[in-house]
Protein backbone atom coordinates (compact mmCIF):
# COMPACT_ATOMS: atom_id res chain seq x y z
CA UNK A 1 0.00 0.00 0.00
CA UNK A 2 1.88 3.14 -1.14
CA UNK A 3 -0.65 5.66 -1.81
CA UNK A 4 0.65 8.08 0.88
CA UNK A 5 4.07 7.89 -1.14
CA UNK A 6 6.18 6.05 1.40
CA UNK A 7 8.32 3.06 0.34
CA UNK A 8 10.19 5.08 -2.31
CA UNK A 9 13.75 4.30 -2.42
CA UNK A 10 15.62 6.03 0.50
CA UNK A 11 19.29 6.49 0.77
CA UNK A 12 20.24 6.11 4.68
CA UNK A 13 19.68 3.02 6.22
CA UNK A 14 17.65 4.81 9.14
CA UNK A 15 15.62 6.32 6.60
CA UNK A 16 14.38 3.17 5.26
CA UNK A 17 13.78 1.73 8.24
CA UNK A 18 11.72 4.37 8.91
CA UNK A 19 9.91 4.36 5.58
CA UNK A 20 9.14 0.32 5.92
CA UNK A 21 7.70 1.07 9.67
CA UNK A 22 5.91 4.54 8.51
CA UNK A 23 4.32 2.18 5.50
CA UNK A 24 2.90 -0.19 8.57
CA UNK A 25 1.73 2.15 10.76
CA UNK A 26 -0.08 3.64 8.05
CA UNK A 27 -1.84 -0.12 7.90
CA UNK A 28 -2.59 -0.53 11.11
CA UNK A 29 -4.00 2.71 11.94
CA UNK A 30 -6.30 2.11 8.68
CA UNK A 31 -7.00 -1.56 10.18
CA UNK A 32 -7.63 0.31 14.09
CA UNK A 33 -10.26 2.96 12.13
CA UNK A 34 -11.72 0.00 10.15
CA UNK A 35 -12.67 -1.94 13.50
CA UNK A 36 -13.97 1.07 15.37
CA UNK A 37 -16.25 2.27 12.43
CA UNK A 38 -17.35 -1.13 11.36
CA UNK A 39 -18.37 -1.78 15.08
CA UNK A 40 -20.42 1.31 15.39
CA UNK A 41 -22.07 0.50 12.10
CA UNK A 42 -22.90 -3.17 12.11
CA UNK A 43 -23.13 -4.51 15.68
CA UNK A 44 -26.13 -4.55 17.71
CA UNK A 45 -24.60 -2.18 21.26
CA UNK A 46 -27.54 -4.43 23.19
CA UNK A 47 -24.95 -7.09 23.58
CA UNK A 48 -27.84 -9.41 24.24
CA UNK A 49 -25.62 -12.33 22.39
CA UNK A 50 -22.07 -13.38 22.84
CA UNK A 51 -21.98 -14.79 18.62
CA UNK A 52 -22.23 -12.33 15.76
CA UNK A 53 -25.66 -12.72 14.00
CA UNK A 54 -25.46 -14.08 10.68
CA UNK A 55 -26.61 -10.06 9.73
CA UNK A 56 -23.76 -8.82 12.00
CA UNK A 57 -21.02 -10.60 10.09
CA UNK A 58 -22.62 -10.22 6.13
CA UNK A 59 -22.51 -6.18 7.47
CA UNK A 60 -19.13 -6.49 8.78
CA UNK A 61 -17.84 -8.35 5.45
CA UNK A 62 -19.57 -4.75 3.62
CA UNK A 63 -18.43 -2.12 5.76
CA UNK A 64 -15.11 -3.59 5.41
CA UNK A 65 -15.42 -3.25 1.34
CA UNK A 66 -16.55 -0.58 1.65
CA UNK A 67 -14.76 1.04 3.50
CA UNK A 68 -11.36 0.23 1.41
CA UNK A 69 -12.69 1.71 -1.51
CA UNK A 70 -14.09 4.64 0.57
CA UNK A 71 -9.86 5.16 1.70
CA UNK A 72 -8.69 4.46 -2.25
CA UNK A 73 -11.21 6.92 -3.48
CA UNK A 74 -10.47 9.53 -0.93
CA UNK A 75 -6.90 9.15 -1.25
CA UNK A 76 -7.32 9.93 -4.92
CA UNK A 77 -9.24 12.73 -4.65
CA UNK A 78 -7.01 14.13 -2.27
CA UNK A 79 -4.28 13.95 -4.49
CA UNK A 80 -6.20 15.30 -7.32
CA UNK A 81 -7.46 18.25 -5.45
CA UNK A 82 -4.05 18.77 -3.56
CA UNK A 83 -2.38 18.88 -6.90
CA UNK A 84 -4.86 21.50 -8.62
CA UNK A 85 -5.01 23.71 -5.96
CA UNK A 86 -1.14 23.73 -5.89
CA UNK A 87 -1.40 23.44 -2.10
CA UNK A 88 1.18 21.38 0.13
CA UNK A 89 0.27 18.58 3.18
CA UNK A 90 -2.01 21.26 4.91
CA UNK A 91 -4.53 21.14 1.93
CA UNK B 1 6.03 -7.17 1.58
CA UNK B 2 9.30 -7.07 -0.38
CA UNK B 3 10.72 -4.73 2.11
CA UNK B 4 14.32 -3.93 0.33
CA UNK B 5 16.08 -4.07 3.80
CA UNK B 6 19.33 -5.37 4.55
CA UNK B 7 19.14 -8.31 7.57
CA UNK B 8 20.99 -5.89 10.35
CA UNK B 9 18.08 -3.64 9.18
CA UNK B 10 15.12 -6.02 9.17
CA UNK B 11 16.75 -6.61 13.24
CA UNK B 12 16.23 -3.30 13.72
CA UNK B 13 12.88 -2.70 12.12
CA UNK B 14 11.68 -5.92 14.10
CA UNK B 15 12.32 -4.38 17.56
CA UNK B 16 10.48 -1.60 16.50
CA UNK B 17 7.30 -4.03 15.17
CA UNK B 18 7.13 -5.47 18.30
CA UNK B 19 7.27 -1.75 20.17
CA UNK B 20 4.07 -1.19 17.53
CA UNK B 21 2.38 -4.55 18.73
CA UNK B 22 2.74 -3.72 22.14
CA UNK B 23 1.58 -0.44 21.84
CA UNK B 24 -1.34 -1.64 19.57
CA UNK B 25 -2.59 -4.54 21.30
CA UNK B 26 -2.83 -2.00 24.62
CA UNK B 27 -5.22 0.42 22.70
CA UNK B 28 -6.85 -2.68 21.46
CA UNK B 29 -7.54 -3.42 25.16
CA UNK B 30 -8.41 0.12 25.90
CA UNK B 31 -11.11 0.03 23.19
CA UNK B 32 -12.44 -2.82 24.10
CA UNK B 33 -13.01 -1.99 27.76
CA UNK B 34 -14.44 1.64 26.97
CA UNK B 35 -16.71 0.21 24.21
CA UNK B 36 -18.41 -2.74 26.59
CA UNK B 37 -18.49 -0.69 29.68
CA UNK B 38 -19.94 2.10 27.93
CA UNK B 39 -22.57 0.17 26.15
CA UNK B 40 -23.28 -2.44 29.33
CA UNK B 41 -22.82 -0.29 32.59
CA UNK B 42 -25.16 2.51 33.46
CA UNK B 43 -26.60 1.64 36.69
CA UNK B 44 -24.89 3.55 39.06
CA UNK B 45 -26.96 2.77 42.82
CA UNK B 46 -24.14 0.17 43.33
CA UNK B 47 -20.51 0.06 43.38
CA UNK B 48 -19.91 -3.82 41.73
CA UNK B 49 -21.08 -4.79 38.41
CA UNK B 50 -24.79 -6.51 38.61
CA UNK B 51 -25.16 -9.94 37.22
CA UNK B 52 -27.10 -8.57 33.76
CA UNK B 53 -24.11 -6.11 33.86
CA UNK B 54 -21.08 -8.60 34.24
CA UNK B 55 -23.14 -10.96 31.14
CA UNK B 56 -23.44 -8.03 28.95
CA UNK B 57 -19.81 -7.57 29.42
CA UNK B 58 -18.90 -10.87 28.88
CA UNK B 59 -20.85 -11.01 25.70
CA UNK B 60 -19.52 -7.73 24.46
CA UNK B 61 -15.88 -9.37 24.98
CA UNK B 62 -16.87 -12.40 23.13
CA UNK B 63 -18.68 -10.54 19.86
CA UNK B 64 -16.03 -8.08 19.84
CA UNK B 65 -12.90 -10.55 19.45
CA UNK B 66 -14.82 -12.52 17.32
CA UNK B 67 -15.54 -8.69 14.92
CA UNK B 68 -11.78 -8.39 15.46
CA UNK B 69 -11.22 -11.55 14.10
CA UNK B 70 -13.70 -11.38 10.88
CA UNK B 71 -12.54 -7.85 9.85
CA UNK B 72 -9.30 -9.24 10.49
CA UNK B 73 -9.44 -11.56 7.87
CA UNK B 74 -11.32 -9.09 5.08
CA UNK B 75 -8.97 -6.31 5.99
CA UNK B 76 -5.83 -9.20 4.64
CA UNK B 77 -7.77 -10.15 1.84
CA UNK B 78 -8.21 -6.50 0.90
CA UNK B 79 -5.29 -5.03 1.69
CA UNK B 80 -3.62 -7.50 -0.57
CA UNK B 81 -6.09 -7.77 -3.85
CA UNK B 82 -4.90 -3.41 -3.24
CA UNK B 83 -1.40 -4.09 -3.25
CA UNK B 84 -1.25 -5.86 -6.37
CA UNK B 85 -3.38 -3.82 -8.03
CA UNK B 86 -1.10 -0.96 -6.82
CA UNK B 87 1.77 -3.07 -8.13
CA UNK B 88 0.25 -4.09 -11.45
CA UNK B 89 -0.14 -0.44 -12.39
CA UNK B 90 3.29 0.64 -11.30
CA UNK B 91 4.70 -1.97 -13.45
CA UNK C 1 -0.51 -3.67 38.11
CA UNK C 2 0.96 -6.53 35.85
CA UNK C 3 -2.41 -7.90 34.07
CA UNK C 4 -0.68 -7.30 30.80
CA UNK C 5 2.49 -9.09 31.19
CA UNK C 6 5.07 -6.40 31.76
CA UNK C 7 7.15 -6.15 34.95
CA UNK C 8 8.74 -9.74 34.05
CA UNK C 9 12.67 -9.81 34.15
CA UNK C 10 14.36 -8.17 31.77
CA UNK C 11 18.07 -8.61 30.74
CA UNK C 12 19.31 -5.37 29.58
CA UNK C 13 19.15 -1.61 31.22
CA UNK C 14 17.07 0.01 28.36
CA UNK C 15 14.75 -3.06 28.37
CA UNK C 16 14.16 -2.58 32.03
CA UNK C 17 13.70 1.04 32.06
CA UNK C 18 11.06 0.29 28.97
CA UNK C 19 9.12 -2.51 31.12
CA UNK C 20 8.35 0.18 33.85
CA UNK C 21 7.75 2.70 31.66
CA UNK C 22 5.15 0.84 30.04
CA UNK C 23 3.98 -0.09 33.25
CA UNK C 24 3.07 3.43 34.41
CA UNK C 25 1.62 4.28 30.47
CA UNK C 26 -0.57 1.84 31.22
CA UNK C 27 -1.77 2.80 34.11
CA UNK C 28 -1.85 6.56 32.92
CA UNK C 29 -3.77 5.40 29.78
CA UNK C 30 -6.20 3.68 31.99
CA UNK C 31 -6.73 6.89 34.00
CA UNK C 32 -7.74 9.17 31.55
CA UNK C 33 -9.85 6.62 29.99
CA UNK C 34 -11.84 5.97 32.91
CA UNK C 35 -11.83 10.05 33.38
CA UNK C 36 -13.53 10.33 30.13
CA UNK C 37 -15.85 7.39 30.20
CA UNK C 38 -17.03 8.57 34.34
CA UNK C 39 -17.57 12.30 33.22
CA UNK C 40 -19.77 11.38 30.22
CA UNK C 41 -21.85 8.86 32.75
CA UNK C 42 -22.01 10.83 36.00
CA UNK C 43 -21.53 14.65 35.46
CA UNK C 44 -25.08 17.04 34.10
CA UNK C 45 -23.78 18.41 30.78
CA UNK C 46 -25.68 21.84 31.10
CA UNK C 47 -23.11 23.01 33.76
CA UNK C 48 -25.29 24.61 35.94
CA UNK C 49 -23.37 24.64 39.02
CA UNK C 50 -19.74 24.95 39.83
CA UNK C 51 -19.59 22.22 42.28
CA UNK C 52 -20.01 18.58 42.14
CA UNK C 53 -23.43 17.53 42.97
CA UNK C 54 -24.21 15.01 45.89
CA UNK C 55 -25.16 12.45 43.33
CA UNK C 56 -22.77 13.39 40.72
CA UNK C 57 -20.11 12.32 43.87
CA UNK C 58 -21.71 9.32 44.01
CA UNK C 59 -22.15 8.11 40.73
CA UNK C 60 -18.42 9.12 40.15
CA UNK C 61 -17.29 6.96 42.82
CA UNK C 62 -19.26 4.10 41.34
CA UNK C 63 -18.51 4.44 38.21
CA UNK C 64 -14.38 4.63 39.70
CA UNK C 65 -15.53 0.96 40.91
CA UNK C 66 -17.37 -0.73 38.57
CA UNK C 67 -14.47 0.78 35.71
CA UNK C 68 -11.95 -1.06 37.37
CA UNK C 69 -14.25 -4.42 38.09
CA UNK C 70 -14.46 -4.03 34.41
CA UNK C 71 -11.09 -3.82 33.52
CA UNK C 72 -9.67 -6.61 35.53
CA UNK C 73 -12.83 -8.66 34.23
CA UNK C 74 -12.19 -7.67 30.67
CA UNK C 75 -8.44 -8.28 31.17
CA UNK C 76 -8.87 -11.88 32.57
CA UNK C 77 -11.61 -13.37 29.98
CA UNK C 78 -9.33 -12.09 27.55
CA UNK C 79 -6.21 -13.92 28.50
CA UNK C 80 -8.35 -17.28 28.59
CA UNK C 81 -10.41 -16.64 25.34
CA UNK C 82 -7.12 -16.02 23.35
CA UNK C 83 -5.73 -19.20 24.73
CA UNK C 84 -8.47 -20.88 23.87
CA UNK C 85 -8.66 -20.08 20.86
CA UNK C 86 -4.52 -20.45 20.49
CA UNK C 87 -4.58 -16.72 19.12
CA UNK C 88 -1.58 -14.84 19.66
CA UNK C 89 -2.51 -10.91 20.38
CA UNK C 90 -4.31 -9.56 17.36
CA UNK C 91 -7.05 -11.77 19.02
CA UNK D 1 5.78 0.12 43.15
CA UNK D 2 9.48 -1.63 43.61
CA UNK D 3 10.99 -1.49 40.33
CA UNK D 4 14.04 -2.95 40.91
CA UNK D 5 15.98 -0.17 38.65
CA UNK D 6 19.70 0.58 39.30
CA UNK D 7 20.06 4.40 40.74
CA UNK D 8 21.13 5.37 36.96
CA UNK D 9 18.48 3.30 35.42
CA UNK D 10 15.63 5.60 38.05
CA UNK D 11 17.67 8.84 36.71
CA UNK D 12 17.13 8.24 33.21
CA UNK D 13 12.81 6.72 34.37
CA UNK D 14 12.59 9.70 35.91
CA UNK D 15 14.02 11.82 32.82
CA UNK D 16 11.10 9.78 30.58
CA UNK D 17 8.48 10.42 33.16
CA UNK D 18 9.06 13.86 33.39
CA UNK D 19 8.32 14.09 29.46
CA UNK D 20 5.25 11.50 29.29
CA UNK D 21 3.43 14.09 32.60
CA UNK D 22 3.73 17.19 30.30
CA UNK D 23 2.00 15.09 27.76
CA UNK D 24 -0.31 13.92 29.66
CA UNK D 25 -1.69 17.23 31.17
CA UNK D 26 -1.22 18.79 27.20
CA UNK D 27 -4.18 15.64 26.98
CA UNK D 28 -6.36 16.76 29.94
CA UNK D 29 -5.88 20.12 29.14
CA UNK D 30 -6.71 19.64 25.52
CA UNK D 31 -9.79 17.16 26.61
CA UNK D 32 -10.96 20.06 28.94
CA UNK D 33 -11.44 22.57 26.09
CA UNK D 34 -12.96 20.44 24.03
CA UNK D 35 -15.38 19.19 26.70
CA UNK D 36 -16.47 22.41 27.88
CA UNK D 37 -16.30 23.86 24.91
CA UNK D 38 -18.94 21.61 22.86
CA UNK D 39 -21.31 21.72 26.46
CA UNK D 40 -21.25 25.48 26.65
CA UNK D 41 -20.76 26.90 23.08
CA UNK D 42 -23.75 27.13 20.49
CA UNK D 43 -24.42 29.81 19.54
CA UNK D 44 -22.45 31.31 16.29
CA UNK D 45 -24.23 34.74 15.59
CA UNK D 46 -21.36 36.67 17.16
CA UNK D 47 -17.62 35.68 17.31
CA UNK D 48 -17.42 37.00 21.04
CA UNK D 49 -18.32 34.34 23.83
CA UNK D 50 -21.61 35.27 25.27
CA UNK D 51 -21.84 36.03 29.47
CA UNK D 52 -24.04 32.63 29.60
CA UNK D 53 -21.20 30.61 27.62
CA UNK D 54 -18.40 32.40 29.47
CA UNK D 55 -20.54 31.11 32.88
CA UNK D 56 -20.80 27.90 31.95
CA UNK D 57 -17.18 27.18 30.50
CA UNK D 58 -15.99 28.93 34.07
CA UNK D 59 -18.25 26.38 35.96
CA UNK D 60 -17.40 23.48 33.68
CA UNK D 61 -14.00 23.80 34.88
CA UNK D 62 -14.09 24.37 38.24
CA UNK D 63 -16.64 21.04 38.19
CA UNK D 64 -13.93 19.44 35.56
CA UNK D 65 -11.05 19.83 38.15
CA UNK D 66 -13.31 18.31 41.20
CA UNK D 67 -14.01 15.47 38.88
CA UNK D 68 -10.35 15.06 38.12
CA UNK D 69 -9.58 15.17 41.84
CA UNK D 70 -12.28 12.83 42.93
CA UNK D 71 -11.46 10.22 40.03
CA UNK D 72 -7.43 10.44 40.88
CA UNK D 73 -7.98 9.67 44.80
CA UNK D 74 -10.57 6.69 44.07
CA UNK D 75 -8.06 5.54 41.29
CA UNK D 76 -5.14 5.65 43.30
CA UNK D 77 -7.48 3.48 46.43
CA UNK D 78 -8.61 1.05 43.53
CA UNK D 79 -5.20 0.87 41.86
CA UNK D 80 -3.68 0.24 45.37
CA UNK D 81 -5.93 -2.22 46.22
CA UNK D 82 -5.69 -3.98 43.13
CA UNK D 83 -1.92 -4.40 42.90
CA UNK D 84 -1.87 -5.93 46.83
CA UNK D 85 -4.35 -8.60 45.73
CA UNK D 86 -2.32 -9.29 42.91
CA UNK D 87 0.98 -9.70 44.91
CA UNK D 88 -0.76 -11.28 47.54
CA UNK D 89 -1.81 -13.93 44.40
CA UNK D 90 1.48 -13.99 43.17
CA UNK D 91 3.79 -15.19 46.22
CA UNK E 1 2.34 31.03 22.19
CA UNK E 2 3.80 30.14 25.82
CA UNK E 3 0.71 29.88 27.70
CA UNK E 4 1.83 26.61 29.42
CA UNK E 5 5.13 27.58 29.98
CA UNK E 6 7.24 25.86 27.30
CA UNK E 7 9.79 28.17 25.38
CA UNK E 8 11.43 29.21 29.11
CA UNK E 9 15.38 29.67 28.59
CA UNK E 10 16.84 25.45 28.80
CA UNK E 11 20.47 24.82 28.94
CA UNK E 12 21.37 21.93 26.56
CA UNK E 13 20.88 21.72 23.11
CA UNK E 14 18.70 18.71 23.25
CA UNK E 15 16.50 20.09 26.02
CA UNK E 16 16.15 23.53 23.70
CA UNK E 17 15.06 21.52 20.43
CA UNK E 18 12.62 19.67 22.77
CA UNK E 19 11.27 23.22 23.93
CA UNK E 20 10.79 24.14 20.57
CA UNK E 21 9.22 20.90 19.21
CA UNK E 22 6.54 21.18 22.33
CA UNK E 23 5.58 24.55 21.77
CA UNK E 24 4.79 23.80 17.89
CA UNK E 25 3.28 20.34 19.09
CA UNK E 26 0.45 21.99 21.17
CA UNK E 27 -0.05 24.69 18.52
CA UNK E 28 -0.53 21.52 16.16
CA UNK E 29 -2.65 19.84 18.21
CA UNK E 30 -5.16 22.77 19.24
CA UNK E 31 -5.46 23.04 15.48
CA UNK E 32 -6.53 19.75 14.89
CA UNK E 33 -8.89 19.85 17.59
CA UNK E 34 -10.81 23.38 16.30
CA UNK E 35 -10.64 21.71 13.51
CA UNK E 36 -12.66 18.62 14.59
CA UNK E 37 -14.66 20.48 16.90
CA UNK E 38 -15.93 23.34 14.46
CA UNK E 39 -16.80 21.10 11.50
CA UNK E 40 -18.75 19.23 14.01
CA UNK E 41 -20.76 22.19 15.30
CA UNK E 42 -21.03 24.16 11.89
CA UNK E 43 -21.03 22.09 8.94
CA UNK E 44 -24.39 20.25 7.81
CA UNK E 45 -23.74 16.44 7.67
CA UNK E 46 -25.49 15.33 5.03
CA UNK E 47 -23.07 17.14 2.84
CA UNK E 48 -25.24 17.55 -0.34
CA UNK E 49 -23.19 20.19 -1.31
CA UNK E 50 -19.36 20.34 -1.94
CA UNK E 51 -18.79 23.65 -1.31
CA UNK E 52 -19.23 25.64 2.35
CA UNK E 53 -22.72 27.61 2.15
CA UNK E 54 -22.15 31.29 3.43
CA UNK E 55 -24.26 29.97 6.81
CA UNK E 56 -21.08 27.80 7.34
CA UNK E 57 -18.36 29.97 6.44
CA UNK E 58 -19.46 32.73 9.05
CA UNK E 59 -20.31 29.99 11.38
CA UNK E 60 -16.71 28.42 11.07
CA UNK E 61 -15.06 32.08 11.45
CA UNK E 62 -17.02 32.96 14.65
CA UNK E 63 -16.43 28.81 16.05
CA UNK E 64 -12.50 29.49 15.44
CA UNK E 65 -13.05 32.55 17.47
CA UNK E 66 -14.86 31.45 19.87
CA UNK E 67 -12.67 28.11 20.43
CA UNK E 68 -9.31 30.37 20.72
CA UNK E 69 -11.23 32.88 23.46
CA UNK E 70 -11.95 29.76 25.27
CA UNK E 71 -8.58 28.32 25.21
CA UNK E 72 -7.28 31.60 26.33
CA UNK E 73 -10.05 31.62 29.51
CA UNK E 74 -9.16 28.02 30.41
CA UNK E 75 -5.83 28.14 30.62
CA UNK E 76 -5.72 31.01 32.66
CA UNK E 77 -8.40 29.95 34.80
CA UNK E 78 -6.81 26.88 35.28
CA UNK E 79 -3.79 28.80 36.62
CA UNK E 80 -5.18 30.42 39.00
CA UNK E 81 -7.10 27.47 40.49
CA UNK E 82 -3.99 25.12 40.37
CA UNK E 83 -2.18 28.12 42.22
CA UNK E 84 -4.91 28.68 44.40
CA UNK E 85 -5.61 24.74 45.46
CA UNK E 86 -1.60 24.57 45.78
CA UNK E 87 -2.08 21.45 43.27
CA UNK E 88 0.02 20.40 40.92
CA UNK E 89 -0.09 19.43 36.93
CA UNK E 90 -2.61 16.40 37.90
CA UNK E 91 -4.89 19.06 39.75
CA UNK F 1 8.24 32.94 15.93
CA UNK F 2 12.23 33.62 17.34
CA UNK F 3 13.41 30.46 19.05
CA UNK F 4 16.55 31.29 19.67
CA UNK F 5 18.53 27.54 17.87
CA UNK F 6 22.07 27.64 16.82
CA UNK F 7 21.84 26.70 13.19
CA UNK F 8 22.62 23.06 13.97
CA UNK F 9 20.38 22.76 16.53
CA UNK F 10 17.83 24.23 14.00
CA UNK F 11 18.36 21.55 11.03
CA UNK F 12 17.97 18.64 13.75
CA UNK F 13 14.53 20.61 14.37
CA UNK F 14 13.76 20.36 10.90
CA UNK F 15 14.03 16.81 10.59
CA UNK F 16 11.91 16.24 13.86
CA UNK F 17 9.41 18.98 12.40
CA UNK F 18 9.22 16.89 8.83
CA UNK F 19 8.11 13.68 10.58
CA UNK F 20 5.76 15.35 13.06
CA UNK F 21 4.13 17.14 9.25
CA UNK F 22 3.78 13.34 7.68
CA UNK F 23 2.45 12.41 11.13
CA UNK F 24 -0.50 15.41 11.30
CA UNK F 25 -0.99 14.82 7.73
CA UNK F 26 -1.68 10.97 8.28
CA UNK F 27 -4.01 11.88 10.76
CA UNK F 28 -5.90 14.10 9.07
CA UNK F 29 -6.00 12.01 6.50
CA UNK F 30 -7.64 9.56 8.55
CA UNK F 31 -10.12 11.63 10.11
CA UNK F 32 -11.40 13.06 6.88
CA UNK F 33 -12.05 8.59 5.77
CA UNK F 34 -13.52 8.62 9.44
CA UNK F 35 -15.77 11.67 8.92
CA UNK F 36 -16.91 10.91 5.49
CA UNK F 37 -17.49 7.42 5.67
CA UNK F 38 -19.65 8.13 8.83
CA UNK F 39 -21.33 10.39 6.94
CA UNK F 40 -22.25 9.06 3.91
CA UNK F 41 -21.96 5.33 4.21
CA UNK F 42 -25.09 3.44 5.82
CA UNK F 43 -26.27 0.66 4.01
CA UNK F 44 -24.87 -2.53 3.95
CA UNK F 45 -27.13 -4.21 1.77
CA UNK F 46 -24.46 -3.97 -0.96
CA UNK F 47 -20.69 -4.47 -1.16
CA UNK F 48 -19.96 -1.38 -3.40
CA UNK F 49 -20.70 2.28 -2.55
CA UNK F 50 -23.43 3.40 -4.39
CA UNK F 51 -23.69 6.39 -6.87
CA UNK F 52 -25.45 7.96 -3.91
CA UNK F 53 -22.71 7.68 -1.60
CA UNK F 54 -19.93 8.18 -4.18
CA UNK F 55 -21.46 11.74 -4.59
CA UNK F 56 -21.79 12.19 -1.20
CA UNK F 57 -18.09 11.06 -0.13
CA UNK F 58 -16.71 13.52 -2.99
CA UNK F 59 -18.76 16.44 -1.78
CA UNK F 60 -17.21 15.55 1.82
CA UNK F 61 -13.67 15.32 1.03
CA UNK F 62 -14.26 18.80 -0.97
CA UNK F 63 -16.10 20.46 1.77
CA UNK F 64 -13.46 19.21 4.37
CA UNK F 65 -11.00 20.35 2.03
CA UNK F 66 -12.32 24.07 2.21
CA UNK F 67 -13.10 23.95 5.82
CA UNK F 68 -9.61 22.89 6.80
CA UNK F 69 -8.31 25.95 4.51
CA UNK F 70 -10.60 28.21 6.15
CA UNK F 71 -9.61 27.17 9.54
CA UNK F 72 -6.41 27.54 8.47
CA UNK F 73 -6.65 30.73 7.74
CA UNK F 74 -8.63 31.81 10.71
CA UNK F 75 -5.70 30.05 12.82
CA UNK F 76 -3.30 31.39 11.60
CA UNK F 77 -4.72 35.11 12.10
CA UNK F 78 -5.75 34.34 15.85
CA UNK F 79 -2.61 32.77 16.87
CA UNK F 80 -0.71 35.86 15.53
CA UNK F 81 -2.80 38.16 17.37
CA UNK F 82 -2.32 36.20 20.46
CA UNK F 83 1.45 35.48 20.31
CA UNK F 84 1.69 39.43 20.27
CA UNK F 85 -0.49 40.20 22.88
CA UNK F 86 1.46 37.76 25.02
CA UNK F 87 4.49 39.12 24.30
CA UNK F 88 3.37 42.80 24.75
CA UNK F 89 2.55 41.91 28.03
CA UNK F 90 5.93 39.88 28.77
CA UNK F 91 7.84 43.30 28.12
Amino acid sequence: MSFLGFGKPQPTSAERISAVENELKVVAEMHSRMVKICTLKCIDKTYREGELAKGESVCLDRCAAKFFESHQKISEQLQKETAARGGGMGF
Amino acid sequence: MDTGLTAAESRELDQRLQKRQVKEFMNLFGNLVDNCFTACVDDFTSKALSGRENGCISRCVMKSMSTQTRLGERFGELNAAMSNELSNKNI
